[in-house]
Parts: C-alpha cells; structure tokens; sequence
C-alpha cells in the first residue's frame, strides 16, 4: 500500500485506525490485530523517517497496539474457567464510540449553519443608540470571569505597584502626543497609540494620559464586538484643546 | 396590523439574539397570552408568502433567519464572516453536546487526542460553557454547550439534537453513550 | 412573492450595510431593471400595512430599519440583560470573585482606572457584598462576591470557580499569568 497517508488529515489515531480498517475492509468486530498493528507502525515509522513531527498520540497508539498483539499471543488458559476478555474490545468499544462522533461531527457540517448558510438581520435602530454610550456588552458565564482575570493579570507585570513614574515623562506631555495624533486623524486604533519604542514606563504614562483624556471628555473610546479593536476618536473641536491645557498643569501623575 | 403586533416584530427584528415569550412579554409590558397568538401570526405571515426570511423558533427563543434555499446566494455577502471549523472543533462539539457535562479527560479519552486547544478556542467563540466542577477526585471542570451553539445550529433546544440512535447503529448496545472506563478517564 | 423578489429581500436584510442597485444586480447576477420594480414593491409592502420596519433608502443603498415611532421600546432591548454585562462590570467581578476580600485600591490597581461606580452598580445587583473593614490604615471596605452570584453562574460554592492554573491548562500556549499574590490567588 502506498503510503500517501499524512498524519494531519486525519484528526486524531483513531481516526487514522477507522480510516485503516476500511481501507481494509476489516470487520470492526473482528479487526486483524497484526496486520492493523503492522499498517499502523509502517505508518508511523514512514513518518519518522520523513523527519516529521508525530504526535505523541499517535506513539501511544502504536504502543497499544503491539501490547494487544502480544496479549493475543498469549496462549488462552483453560484452567481458568472465566471467560477471558478479548484483548481488542476495549479498542473496538473506543473506535465504535469514536466512529460515532466523527459521524455527528460530519452531520452538524452539514447542518445549515449560522453566518455561513442562514443570516440574521443587522439592524440600524434609527434614533436608538444615538448619543447613548453603548456600553460594551458581553456574554458572561464562569469563563469570562476566569479569562478576564486571567487578562488582567497577565497584562500587568506585578512591580508596578511600587514603580514611581519619573519627573521627566510628564503626563501634560502626553496627553500633547495623543491629541496631536489624534487631531491628524480622525480616529486611531488604541494600539496605536502606544509606539513600539516606548519603555514601559512611557507606555504606563501614555495609558494614564488616555485615560486623562477620557476623564476629560476630550476623547472617546468604542470598542467593536467583544475583545475587538478599541477606537480612539476627538469627542471635542481641536479650539476645546487648548482650553484644558491649564488643567493638564493639576495633574499629579508627573 | 395592530400596534403590539408591529411592535413584536420590531423587537424580535432589532434584537442580536433569539427573544423568548418572556423577554416579549416584558419589553412589550403585555402577557405572554396576548403575545402567543402575534406569533403565530408572524410565523405564518412570513411562512406562507415565500419571503425571504421566516420567523425561527430558536434557543428558547423568536428571530427572523433568511430562508436555507437562499444559501448559495446569500453566502456572497459573507466573505469573512463565517467561521470555518475543523474537524477538531466539530468533532469537540459532537461529544460535548450529547455527553455534557463532559470533563476534559473524557472528551480526550473519545478523541484520542489532547483537545485542550480546541476546546480553549470553542469556549473563546462561546460556543461552550463551564457547568462547574464534577464531584470526583481532582474536581475536573465540566463543560457544556451555550446558547450560541444552539443559534448556531438552528435549535430549539438540546432534544432537537438527532438522537443517537440515529448514528453509526452498529451495535445495538450502543443506543446511549457509552460508559466510560473510569479508571483510563481519570 | 417571485425567486428574485425574495432573493432580494433576503440580501438586503442579511447585508450589515445598505445594498445598492449596482450591488443588488451584483449580487442576484440580474440586470437593474429587474431589481428596481421589486424595491418598489418591498417597500410599498412594508410601507404600507404598518409592519414593525420599512424598506429605508439610506446612503445610496436599501436597509431595513425599525420605525422611528416604536424607538422608546427598542431603547429597552439594548438594556438589563441578566446574562450580559459591561465588560468593566466583568472584569471587576472577577478581580473581587478571585481576590476576595479585595479592596477598592486593589480592584482599581488591577484595573487601572476608577471602579467605583461599576462597584456600586454590582452592590445594587446584589453580587457584591461588604465584608467588613480591613485592618490597615485608613480602614478601607473589603468586598466579596454574594449568595446571588454564584447563582447567576451557576455554582454551588467559590472552590467551584476554575483555578487559574486550570484555566491555562487548556492551552498549552496560554503561558500562566504572573499572580500578583499567589496567595490570594489560588
């Protein structure tokens, strides 16, 4: 048999066994354990000679398998009365099981499915939302909780707390850069802001200018879909800028 | 057409997701028994007419889905919209749906393959949910599907899944899930 | 209602943009003598017999719009669902659910901004409760989840919450988020 068979097409050593025992016209019940056995480590051993990465799935298949073999080279004793277990059924009742999802699977692709076959309307609610701050609104359930922690927490480095920002990276300062960007365009991605070169602590004073900024009402911030992109936008005449200058000087950050 | 009538159809157009008779009956501040036959009207006004959109009964709820013949046609306008998914996805999804609550161990040991992946992205799209912890040792997460799985595939609820029978009958033992071996899960 | 009309109908209510007559003869492979009679049908039908939404004409296209008249109601769709929350409101959830006792500094710190109104938001939904002062200067309220949050997530006690450390077990890639205090955290 032609090895043409690549590891990722199938979705896991089940499936590649399923797709072995068709391609031989086995019976499920009954599965030629050695020839299965030796198929399946041509395979795999093919694989390793092409320097491919196996999952180590796969291997703990090919080591089942040879332990099944050699339970069925064990000479069935008599002298037990008890009926022996086949050596195979707990791998047929698996691949039985397995062949069933994989059939469900194969069935909910087919089902017409949401945004790909069947569309729900997108709907302008004329005069609804306007001028209400559409608060960004998500889907929770316990994994929300877990991962918005789990994001809290990753993106802030623990020795912050301590760190006092230094006289030199002033707030005013930042606050200048912001609008200065934001007064060329007419809005700008929020990563934007934070330039690439910035050191931490610039990054730091630019975020707590942004969130000046929005304290302020100079500029306002929209976020599409859940964990989208956020918008910075001017909510204020870029004359409106000048006039919160003298402000900037109460800032307390610097 | 009256003016509840108007305003029902209005709701369940506007809103992003399925309206049950209670959320009608509590945004329109009318009983569910006024509501019910405005339902039916609707579903029977855009049913009969061969409209491009037919009122869906939905996750517990109402929302107006363009016609599944229209397929072909309408899938021009969603370039990058639909999201395909893997074999992986579905097959993670096949499990959880008729086996929930499932642990992460279980679906593995059926899959054959670690499947924390596929899972972590099913949960980020909100196609699954966590149900809590199982009382076993170790207290494994339980997962199950959420409401948007049932949008996704167009059901009423988890009994309008195909049953099990329905598949691979090869052995007529095998009607319900079958067991696990505990001891390999675990 | 003919194939083309309710293919058309279809397209504009599936589209998330208007659709104009260039798009439309696009979309349905028919020339725009064909779509013009049929836009001026859909809208004379949904003009017409007082229907929650009409065939609106905007931007040089044609979108389905609810009618200005029932917008008081609509506003009402966008508002109090139990299930969805601002993500300020999540995220100072669940600071509180993993960190209680926590303070306000400790939910602001971890958040970067002021989080008093969110809080208090969560106080008047009953999810938060005030656990007492804390023993330090200035005295300041500890906060700890309620009765009624565990039952809005369905858990019978916090030990049900995922760990962290089980929460990035599902990906691989996912490294574990540096914990403040790990302590508190686990």
């Amino acid at each position: 048999m032609a090895i043409q068979i690549q590891l990722e097409n199938f979705s896991g050593p089940l499936d590649l066994l399923l797709h072995l025992i068709k391609s031989h016209e086995m019976d499920i019940y009954d599965i030629r354990i050695f020839e299965i056995t030796e198929q399946y480590l041509t395979i795999i051993e093919k694989m390793q000679q092409l320097d491919l990465d196996i999952a180590g799935e796969f291997l703990l298949m090919a080591a089942t398998l040879v332990h099944i073999k050699s339970r069925m080279l064990l000479p069935v004793s008599d002298e037990i009365g008890e009926e022996e277990e086949d050596p195979r059924a707990e791998l047929v009742k698996r691949l039985l099981e397995y062949q069933r999802y994989k059939d469900i699977a194969e069935s909910f692709q087919q089902l017409p499915q949401l945004e790909r076959d069947i569309f729900v309307g997108h709907f302008q609610l004329e005069n609804v939302l306007e001028g209400e701050s559409e608060d960004n609104q998500v889907t929770i359930g316990i994994y929300q909780l877990a991962d918005a922690f789990h994001q809290l927490l990753k993106d802030k480095p623990p020795e912050i707390f301590h760190e006092v920002v230094r006289e030199s990276l002033s707030v005013a300062d930042y606050i200048d850069r912001i609008t200065e960007k934001l007064s060329q365009k007419k809005r700008i991605a929020f990563r934007e802001i934070f330039s690439t070169k910035y050191s931490r602590s610039e990054l730091i004073v630019t975020f707590i200018a942004t969130l000046e900024l929005v304290k302020l009402q100079v500029i306002g911030i929209e976020q599409v879909g859940a964990f989208g992109e956020m918008w910075l936008a001017l909510t204020t005449s870029v004359d409106r800028l000048a006039q919160i200058s003298p402000e900037k000087d109460l800032l307390t950050y610097g | 057409m009256d003016n509840l009538g108007q305003l029902i159809e209005a709701l369940i157009f506007a809103s992003d997701s399925p309206l049950s008779l209670d959320r009608l009956s509590a945004l329109s501040e009318q009983p569910k028994t006024q509501i019910r036959p405005i339902i039916e009207q609707l579903q029977h006004h855009y049913g009969a007419s061969e409209r491009g959109f037919y009122l869906a009964e939905v996750a517990g709820g109402y929302q107006f889905r363009t016609v599944v013949e229209l397929a072909p046609w309408l899938k021009k306008l969603s370039k990058d919209r639909a999201t395909r998914f893997s074999r992986a996805a579905l097959e993670t999804l096949a499990i959880i749906a008729y086996r929930q609550p499932a642990t992460r161990a279980e679906i593995e040991y059926l899959r054959g393959v670690d499947s924390g992946g596929v899972m972590k992205t099913l949960l980020d799209k909100n196609l699954l949910r966590i149900l809590g912890k199982k009382d076993v040792p170790g207290r494994p997460l339980m997962y199950g599907t959420s409401r948007q799985f049932l949008e996704l595939f167009g059901l009423r609820d988890l009994s309008d899944l195909p049953t099990l029978k329905e598949f691979t009958a090869l052995d007529p033992e095998l009607t319900e899930a079958a067991p696990l071996d505990p001891e390999t899960v675990e």
